[in-house]
């Protein structure tokens, strides 16, 4: 018993990152697909399921420090588990469980040598993500940091034999290592000349406003190349659809937000000053990122790319909350900093379950279709029932409908911005609800992507071919996707239950918390600061609206015959109706597409009237590319090819070289 | 007395070979000799770390902690070295690419190259030292041309020429030290015994010694490959046999900065003052950053890590030009993980090209498929030349880019401009070359990838835990290099 | 939260459903008189809704169990928003689960749910109906939240009954800001409705048809819920705008002795908008789908204006 | 005696640099060779001169060594191998003759101002050598650049080689006697190593020209 006791979280959780790592190895070991699948995944699981408990347990709790003997000599693996690595390790917990759970079915029928590599390289992954959130020295983060990146990177280029698959692990491997890169030198900066690299002395460390700014615009790049904040999503939409699904579950679900919480540890724990412009420029940033995201999702034909934009989208909205939270910090507005800070965290957990159950969804489809092109799918809700209904959830919840946790941390976020207090600058105040505005378009244009989503995929009719040998998911993909689908309801019923949970972390970060306020009026009430400003009740409106169909029905059924025909669709009297006339993807974007047309490259091919087989194609591609990308690329090109000219095979030119650098050398020591 | 057989072996097994390189037993022998070379050196690493610095045959060899360490790393990497050349070599053979008597030189000449450059590391004459540098130009230069196509010939004849020269200069930089030294030491043999110098470094002339330091740069930084003078690198490491591109960027390149470095103590002692830091850090940058460019444009997959190979010692000569004892830890530390890393990428590469015959890259495709072992030997290679973390060449990184941000912080752009555009020229080549489909035929003999992964294992360990006498003994080294 | 409060939510409730047809009727005959026809009667819809209940229901062959449960999700959103807006009391029982944020949020939810069933048969129309509805939607909504927000930011109080009181029985102020709201929402009201000059009810012309293309496939009771709940939406609306915009009448809390004459404010406002809703749909001509977005755009911008123009007064 | 002895050394100094000039100048390359032999003939007369005034024997040996090596053996060995790939072609400049010896001139002035503060501490009896020597290795690399075959630049390299000598034996009575036997062994060697090149380039490229050899590089 006393060892129970005297076993910290810590403690607990380096066991489980352990465990994973020794899974890791057994799988690239045994090679053998049924034991993988059967054993090694659901035991992943298990851990996932230890390390939630202990993050929980966990939760405004001491904080527990450790310090393994590895690393540099000088510096060696420094630990740290307070209540923002606590909720983050919550998050990576919670999801992880339902991801490797349903890959314990997804993956087995895969080759067993390849499963026992992408088994390695999984539980590598999970593992590198636990220590980034541990991580308390520059060096251990940044190799955990790095490992993350390399692991996902191999799982995305699980399919390597498609070009596509490569370009885009390499896309993806470069942003990152370039953030790597900066955020390495956010921590120079930040360690201010004391040559030291644990991140109790950069707490500890005070900057001038401009060293403060620069480590932070560094770290707000670096940690923005892993979060995917325009203009450097671009590796986003490429990664994800290239990765097997539970893979683009993972990173979409839990990596992306190893950035939020890098950003968020850099910004309130490390740095000892804040200025409000940062909080603006996040804000900004944030709201481009929630359109930019938002409207190419809506204009996608492929699934797991819609899906990828629309991580973008929410990463953007979880950016705007920073936005506020640090606005509102600096002017002292800290009641209203937390609940914005509770919204943000909120909204991270909600889009792990969230993102990660469509992302499964999109996995289950492609399994029973072999069919990513949403131009090819359609009516799948009657050979897979059991799926769509599970993907209804995930879908109504991103697209941030009550009573599902989507809607709740984007209410809390409204109301952050509603009950903003005046800001002493006058532009913020005018800022902030134009700011609001555009995040309810954002929102609003979820709910029309999402739409698109489950209605082209799951409703109407297949618009090639009949998918007959598409067969409902089995056992363990049930279990997977039942529990995020679970987790989307439970956290969107019981809010005030999480925001207990989360109110350690703005205690830490911003030093006020809405539990107090949150309870007042009991757990049914969600009411952000007081009951006459705000209040919700998810539950209340949930039974409300059972009971009404209840109701509607039982009454119906009682006054009603009951007598039912089944027909043909009658569709206004049409003849021979076809599935091919339905909306395809493209069509159903086409508005969108209309409307900000700026923003995308168009290309069109329209057919003639007198095409024999008329055909049409539209494509819409990322203007950023063109702006960005390119010509750095070409910048690059130029240079090398201006300094390869010195390497020009003359040896008597060499050996020029080398005399002028003697007679220049000898000239200057002189 | 470890010192003599560690010297011996190697030269009796470079004549042996001369007489018996023909055998069909030639490459174990080599492999036989350079293991002992390797065992003799433990032995005498052990000696050293136990009881501490020596010098022996009337102080005409010393050993201190720096030097120790290289001589343990070159005979260690020679051995694995020699044991990759067996299949490698009978496969050229089996390609038809080699004559018996080309193997023969081949066997003899390595032994010997061996020799020379442990001749270099442990001799305690600065005179001996030039000497010894000077014969590992000579032993190597046949190896380049071993293949005796334009091209090697080409290679080969850039490589002697430019470094005769250079090391021409490095001989007047040695003249000169000697010609400071013998007012303070007096004529004849003392005078150029680096014990002795060492003690009496802060009474030398600093004028000639500053002068001296120019030439010796000059001279050894051509062989470090240091830019500009760097240009036979290349295309010595892409025409020679894969072995010798091993050995010449894992061993010689480090010998030559060590060369380097021992000058530049003496300098330092002499002038008091930070010119030959500077020099070395001013050199390191150029080395770094334009090998990173030169890098973007590479075909041939040897050049290429050729190129990559000048990126590091750029670096090392820029965290030895910083001085202190974080950053020549750290510079002594990325000599060890590159060492080890580069040549399990050479063993990798060349195992690769004798698959698919070809050095140019755009025909290397998919390796993971057919050989995955060579495929995953060049990917983690790569990756860790890179300085991706866990491996050890991130933890060299890290402390030389961490302490340039403390104490010269306008490097640090450049620095890491240049790893970024380094990290996507060879990662994305690399990409194509192991993934994707494939274009190979098995080879006629097993390949020898013990090596490959034994290096990668090292790497990996050194970049997660590096043991506490390792670091001791780096720090024993640091200090005396101050 | 004492038994009378429950009493007075279950009676608004009940209200609500049986007035909603009487409201569509209603404006339907003035639309009549305006066209210079004798119109169906205001208590035509209850009709109509009664032969449906009568018809056999024919169903498609593919329709997938969300079609057939759509109709009832859907009466119960329209009937909950509904009933929650403060109609005749405030600060009935229910009101604090529910603010104008969540009321959005239900309307969206209902939005989404008659899209997807709409999408569900598979057919031309349906799906055409449905990215329509979605294009109106998305641009409705964020200005009907910009609306709230404004009575918000005035009130300092997203949840609707505070606002009413506010607005209502705190002393009188004029709210500029309030003007283009108004605007802005009657925009909004008619596009949500399917009215002219957004969409026509009453035509099945493929070009221009949004609501009606997407439940051609609905027959007989379902249809009938259908029918009922966009009656209750266009009440639910009417309330809003009520409330939010001549909010005086509705009763405070616990003010027995005012219902009555709220009730009798209540019928007499109904009246006025409606009849003023199918003025503002005879002058007016349906407008071409593309020119939609820039409709709901501009409500959207006024919407923002408005909220704009609070913040610069402070108010 | 000294200072004629000293007189005699700036003498051959200057004999050195002459010689230096005049290979720089050569056109033939068979004459570039005789110059090379003359100059190591210069270089050993110097050494014995040195050390006969400064008693320092082992110089007596490396001046027979450099008699050896330098006058008779590599001279041979050159002659050899240009009768043997019979290239008794006229050395065609990269840079025209008239300009090379201004820019060696122009070393020369830079050479000497460099080891001026050298030479005034040198304690042995030649002052001013240190500086012939620093300008006539610089004038031996100045003349590999310039010069476009093989040969020459060969010739070139070892003529930097004896100025290197000079440098040593003049300015710092010597090296170490077992540096220089490790000296002379490496030129030795390589000059062998050279011999089987030109061979090798001679059978690969059917000639000694160095513009063959251009084709790897960065394009």
């Amino acid at each position: 018993m006393t060892v129970v006791t005297s076993l910290l979280p810590i403690d607990v959780t380096l066991g489980v990152i352990a465990y994973w790592l020794l899974l890791a190895f057994a799988g690239l070991l045994l090679q053998n697909t049924r034991t993988l699948t059967r054993v090694i995944f659901p035991a992943g699981a298990g851990g996932a399921l230890v390390l939630a408990a202990a993050a929980l347990s966990s939760l405004g709790g001491p904080v527990n420090v450790a310090v393994l003997p590895l690393g540099l000599p000088d510096l060696p693996f420094h630990l740290r588990m307070d209540s923002l690595s606590a909720f983050f390790m919550l998050l990576l917990g919670a999801a992880s469980i339902g991801i490797s759970l349903y890959s314990a079915g997804y993956f087995r029928d895969y080759a067993g040598n390849k499963l026992g590599l992408l088994c390695f390289e999984y539980h590598i992954f999970l593992a590198s993500m636990a220590l980034v959130f541990l991580a308390d020295d520059a060096y251990l983060f940044m190799v955990a940091w790095e490992a993350m990146a390399l692991s996902s990177y191999f799982l995305v280029t699980t399919n390597h034999n498609i070009p596509d698959t490569r370009r885009a692990g390499f896309i993806y491997l470069l942003i990152a290592h370039v953030g790597a890169i900066a955020i390495l030198m956010s921590f120079g900066v930040m360690q201010g000349g004391h040559g030291d690299y644990t991140f109790a002395t950069m707490r500890s460390a005070h900057l001038t406003e401009f060293w403060a700014s620069v480590t932070f615009l560094l770290a707000l790049f670096g940690f923005g190349a892993k979060a995917g904040i325009v203009p450097l999503h671009v590796w986003l939409p490429e990664a994800h659809p290239a990765a097997p699904s539970p893979i683009s579950a993972m990173m979409s679900g839990i990596m992306l937000k190893t950035a939020i919480y890098g950003i968020l540890r850099v910004t309130f724990d490390l740095i000892d000053v804040q200025l409000w412009w940062w909080g603006v420029l996040a804000l900004t940033l944030g709201l481009i990122t929630a359109l930019f995201g938002v409207i190419f999702a809506a204009v996608q034909t492929d699934m797991k790319r819609l899906l990828a934009y629309s991580s973008i989208e929410n990463i953007g909205i979880i950016l705007v909350g920073i936005g506020l939270a640090i606005t509102f910090h600096v002017f002292h507005k800290d009641a209203v900093a937390a609940l914005a800070l509770t919204a943000t965290l909120y909204h991270a957990l909600n889009h792990a379950f969230m993102k990660g159950l469509l992302f499964l969804g999109t996995g289950s489809v492609l399994h029973a279709t072999g069919e990513r092109k949403l131009g090819k799918l359609g009516g799948l809700i009657h050979p897979m029932p059991k799926l769509a209904l599970l993907v209804l959830v995930g879908a109504l919840a991103i697209a941030g409908l009550p009573p599902l946790n989507g809607f709740v941390s984007e209410w809390l976020m409204l109301q952050a911005f509603l009950l903003s207090p005046g800001l002493p600058h006058s532009y913020l105040n005018m800022l902030i609800p134009i700011a609001a505005a555009a995040l309810v378009l954002a929102s609003a244009l979820a709910g029309y992507v999402m739409v698109k989503f489950y209605g082209v995929i799951f409703l109407g009719q297949p618009r090639e071919g009949k998918f007959e040998d598409a067969h409902d998911i089995g056992i363990w993909e049930r279990l997977g996707l039942g529990w995020l689908a679970l987790g989307c309801i439970l956290l969107g019923i019981f809010p005030v239950f999480v925001i207990l949970l989360i109110d350690p972390v703005t205690q830490l970060m911003v030093g006020h918390t809405l539990g107090n306020s949150a309870a007042q009026t009991g757990w049914l009430w969600l009411t952000p600061l007081e009951p006459g400003r705000a209040s919700y009740s998810p539950l209340i409106l949930f039974l409300i609206i059972i009971v009404g169909v209840i109701f509607t029905m039982l009454a119906v059924k009682k006054f009603y015959h009951g007598r039912l025909r089944h027909g043909p669709a009658w569709d206004c009297g049409f003849p021979e109706q076809t599935a091919r006339m339905q909306d395809t993807a493209e069509g159903f974007g086409q508005p969108i597409r209309q409307i900000f047309e700026p923003f995308f490259g168009v290309t069109r091919i329209v057919p003639t009237p007198f095409d024999k087989h008329p055909h049409y194609r539209g494509e819409s591609r990322d203007r950023i590319w063109d702006y960005a990308y390119l010509p750095i690329a070409s910048i690059t090109e130029k240079l090398s090819a201006l300094i390869g000219r010195l390497q020009h095979g003359r040896i008597h030119i060499y050996l020029l070289y080398s005399f002028l650098t003697l007679l220049a050398l000898l000239a200057f020591v002189r | 007395m470890e010192i003599l057989w560690i010297l011996a072996i190697p030269l009796i097994g470079g004549l042996l070979l001369a007489l018996f390189g023909y055998h069909r037993f030639a490459p174990e022998l080599n492999s036989v000799m350079s293991f002992g070379t390797f065992l003799a050196s433990a032995f005498l690493t052990v000696r050293v770390i136990t009881d501490g610095p020596m010098t022996a045959l009337n102080e005409q060899f010393f050993v201190d902690s720096f030097n120790v360490f290289l001589v343990a790393l070159t005979a260690f990497v020679a051995f694995t070295t020699s044991l990759f050349s067996r299949p490698y070599m009978r496969i050229e053979q089996h390609h038809g690419k080699l004559s018996i008597n080309m193997l023969r030189l081949y066997h003899s000449m390595y032994q010997l190259f061996t020799f020379t450059m442990l001749l270099a590391l442990l001799t305690n004459n600065l005179g001996i030292m030039w000497v010894a540098m000077e014969a590992a130009t000579l032993t190597t230069v046949l190896l380049v041309s071993l293949y005796r196509t334009p091209a090697s010939l080409e290679a080969a004849w850039k490589y002697f020429i430019l470094c005769g020269v250079g090391i021409a200069q490095a001989l007047f930089g040695t003249i000169l030290v000697y010609f400071a030294a013998e007012k303070v030491l007096g004529a004849g043999g003392t005078a150029l015994l680096w014990t002795h110098l060492d003690v009496v470094k802060t009474q030398l002339e600093p004028t000639v010694l500053s002068l001296a330091f120019v030439f010796l740069l000059v001279g050894y930084g051509t062989k470090v490959g240091l830019a500009p003078l760097h240009n036979w690198l290349p295309d010595a490491h892409a025409e020679g046999p894969t072995p010798v591109s091993a050995v010449l960027s894992g061993l010689l390149l480090n010998v030559a900065l060590y060369a380097v470095v021992r000058s530049k103590v003496l300098v330092d002692g002499a002038l008091g003052s930070h010119l030959a830091g500077n020099l070395m850090m001013g050199f390191g940058l150029l080395s770094v950053v334009m090998a990173a460019f030169f890098l973007s444009r590479q075909k041939d997959v040897k050049r290429m890590f050729a190129y990559s190979s000048i990126e590091h010692m750029g670096l090392m000569t820029f965290a030895f030009g910083m001085g202190g004892p974080v950053a020549t830890f750290a510079g002594m530390l990325h000599m060890t993980v590159h060492s080890l890393t580069k040549s399990a990428i050479f063993f990798a590469v060349g195992h690769a090209t004798q698959q698919t015959g070809t050095q140019l890259m755009e025909h290397i495709r998919g390796l993971i498929k057919t050989s995955p072992t060579i495929g995953w030997g060049l990917a983690i290679g790569t990756l860790a030349i890179l300085g991706m973390p866990p491996f050890g060449v991130f933890a060299s990184e890290f402390m030389i880019i961490t302490t340039a941000m403390h104490s010269y912080p306008w490097t640090t752009p450049f620095l890491l401009t240049a790893l970024g555009v380094a990290f996507a020229a060879i990662f994305g080549r690399m990409q194509s070359m192991v993934f994707g489909e494939t274009t190979e035929q098995p080879l006629p003999h097993p390949p020898a990838l013990v090596p490959v992964f034994v290096h990668l294992g090292l790497v990996l360990l050194l970049g997660l835990y590096i043991p506490p006498y390792l670091a001791d003994w780096y720090r024993q080294a640091a200090a005396l290099i101050g | 939260m004492n038994i009378s409060g429950i009493f007075l939510q279950l009676f608004q409730n009940t209200l609500v459903v049986l007035i909603a047809p009487l409201l569509v009727g209603w404006v339907n005959q003035c639309r009549a008189w305006l066209q210079n026809r004798t119109g169906p009667g205001i208590l035509r819809p209850y009709l109509n809704l009664f032969k449906l209940f009568q018809k056999d229901a024919v169903l498609a062959h593919n329709a997938s169990p969300l079609f057939r449960f759509h109709p009832y999700i859907l009466f119960a959103c329209m009937w909950l928003a509904a009933s929650l807006v403060p109609v005749i009391a405030t600060d009935l029982p229910l009101s604090p689960s529910v603010d104008v944020i969540v009321l959005v949020g239900i309307f969206a939810l209902a939005r989404v749910f008659i899209s997807l069933a709409a999408m569900d048969i598979g057919t031309s129309f349906g799906t055409l109906g449905a990215r329509r509805e979605m294009l109106v939607g998305f641009l409705a909504e964020p200005a009907l939240l910009m609306v709230f927000f404004t009575a918000a930011a005035i009130s300092h109080s997203t949840s609707l009954s505070t606002i009413v009181e506010t607005l209502a029985h705190k002393q009188f102020v004029l709210h500029p800001s309030l003007a283009f709201a108004a605007i802005a929402f009657i925009m909004v009201l008619l596009a949500e409705n399917a009215r002219i000059p957004v969409d026509n009810p009453s035509t099945h012309l493929e070009l221009t048809m949004i609501h009606e293309a997407m439940i051609l496939e609905y027959s007989a009771r379902h249809l009938a819920l259908i029918e009922w709940a966009s009656a209750l939406k266009l009440l639910a609306f009417s309330t809003i705008g009520i409330a939010l915009f001549l909010p005086w009448g509705i009763a405070e809390a616990g003010n027995w002795g005012a219902i009555p004459l709220a009730l009798v404010a209540l019928f007499l406002k109904l009246v006025a908008a409606g009849a003023g809703l199918a003025l503002l749909e005879t002058v007016s001509a349906k407008m071409r789908i593309f020119r939609v977005p820039e409709f709901m755009g501009t409500a959207f911008l006024l919407a923002v204006l408005g909220l704009l123009v609070h913040f610069l007064h402070g108010s | 005696m000294e200072n004629f002895s000293g007189q005699l050394i700036n003498l051959f100094a200057a004999l050195l640099l002459l010689i230096a000039f005049g290979m720089l100048s050569q056109r033939r390359v068979l004459s570039l060779i005789n110059l090379f032999a003359l100059q190591g003939l210069v270089l050993s007369v110097s050494t014995m001169v040195v050390a006969y005034t400064s008693h320092q024997n082992h110089l007596y040996y490396s001046a027979a060594l450099t008699l050896v090596l330098k006058v008779l053996i590599l001279p041979w060995i050159l002659h050899r191998l240009i009768r043997k790939l019979n290239v008794k072609w006229d050395v065609e400049t990269l840079i025209n003759i008239p300009t090379t010896m201004l820019v060696g001139i122009a070393l020369v002035v830079f050479a000497f101002n460099l080891a001026a503060p050298i030479s005034l501490m040198a304690g042995t009896i030649t002052k001013s050598s240190l500086g012939i020597a620093m300008a006539s290795v610089l004038l031996s690399f100045l003349m590999m650049i310039t010069r476009s075959k093989a040969v020459p630049q060969v010739i070139g390299f070892l003529a930097m080689e004896n100025g290197l000598f000079f440098a040593a034996t003049s300015a710092t009575y010597g090296m170490p006697m077992v540096v220089e036997l490790g000296i002379a062994l490496d030129v030795l060697v390589g000059m062998f190593i050279l011999g089987i090149f030109f061979f090798q380039i001679r059978e690969t490229f059917d000639s000694l020209d160095l513009k063959h050899m251009e084709k790897l590089k960065e394009d």
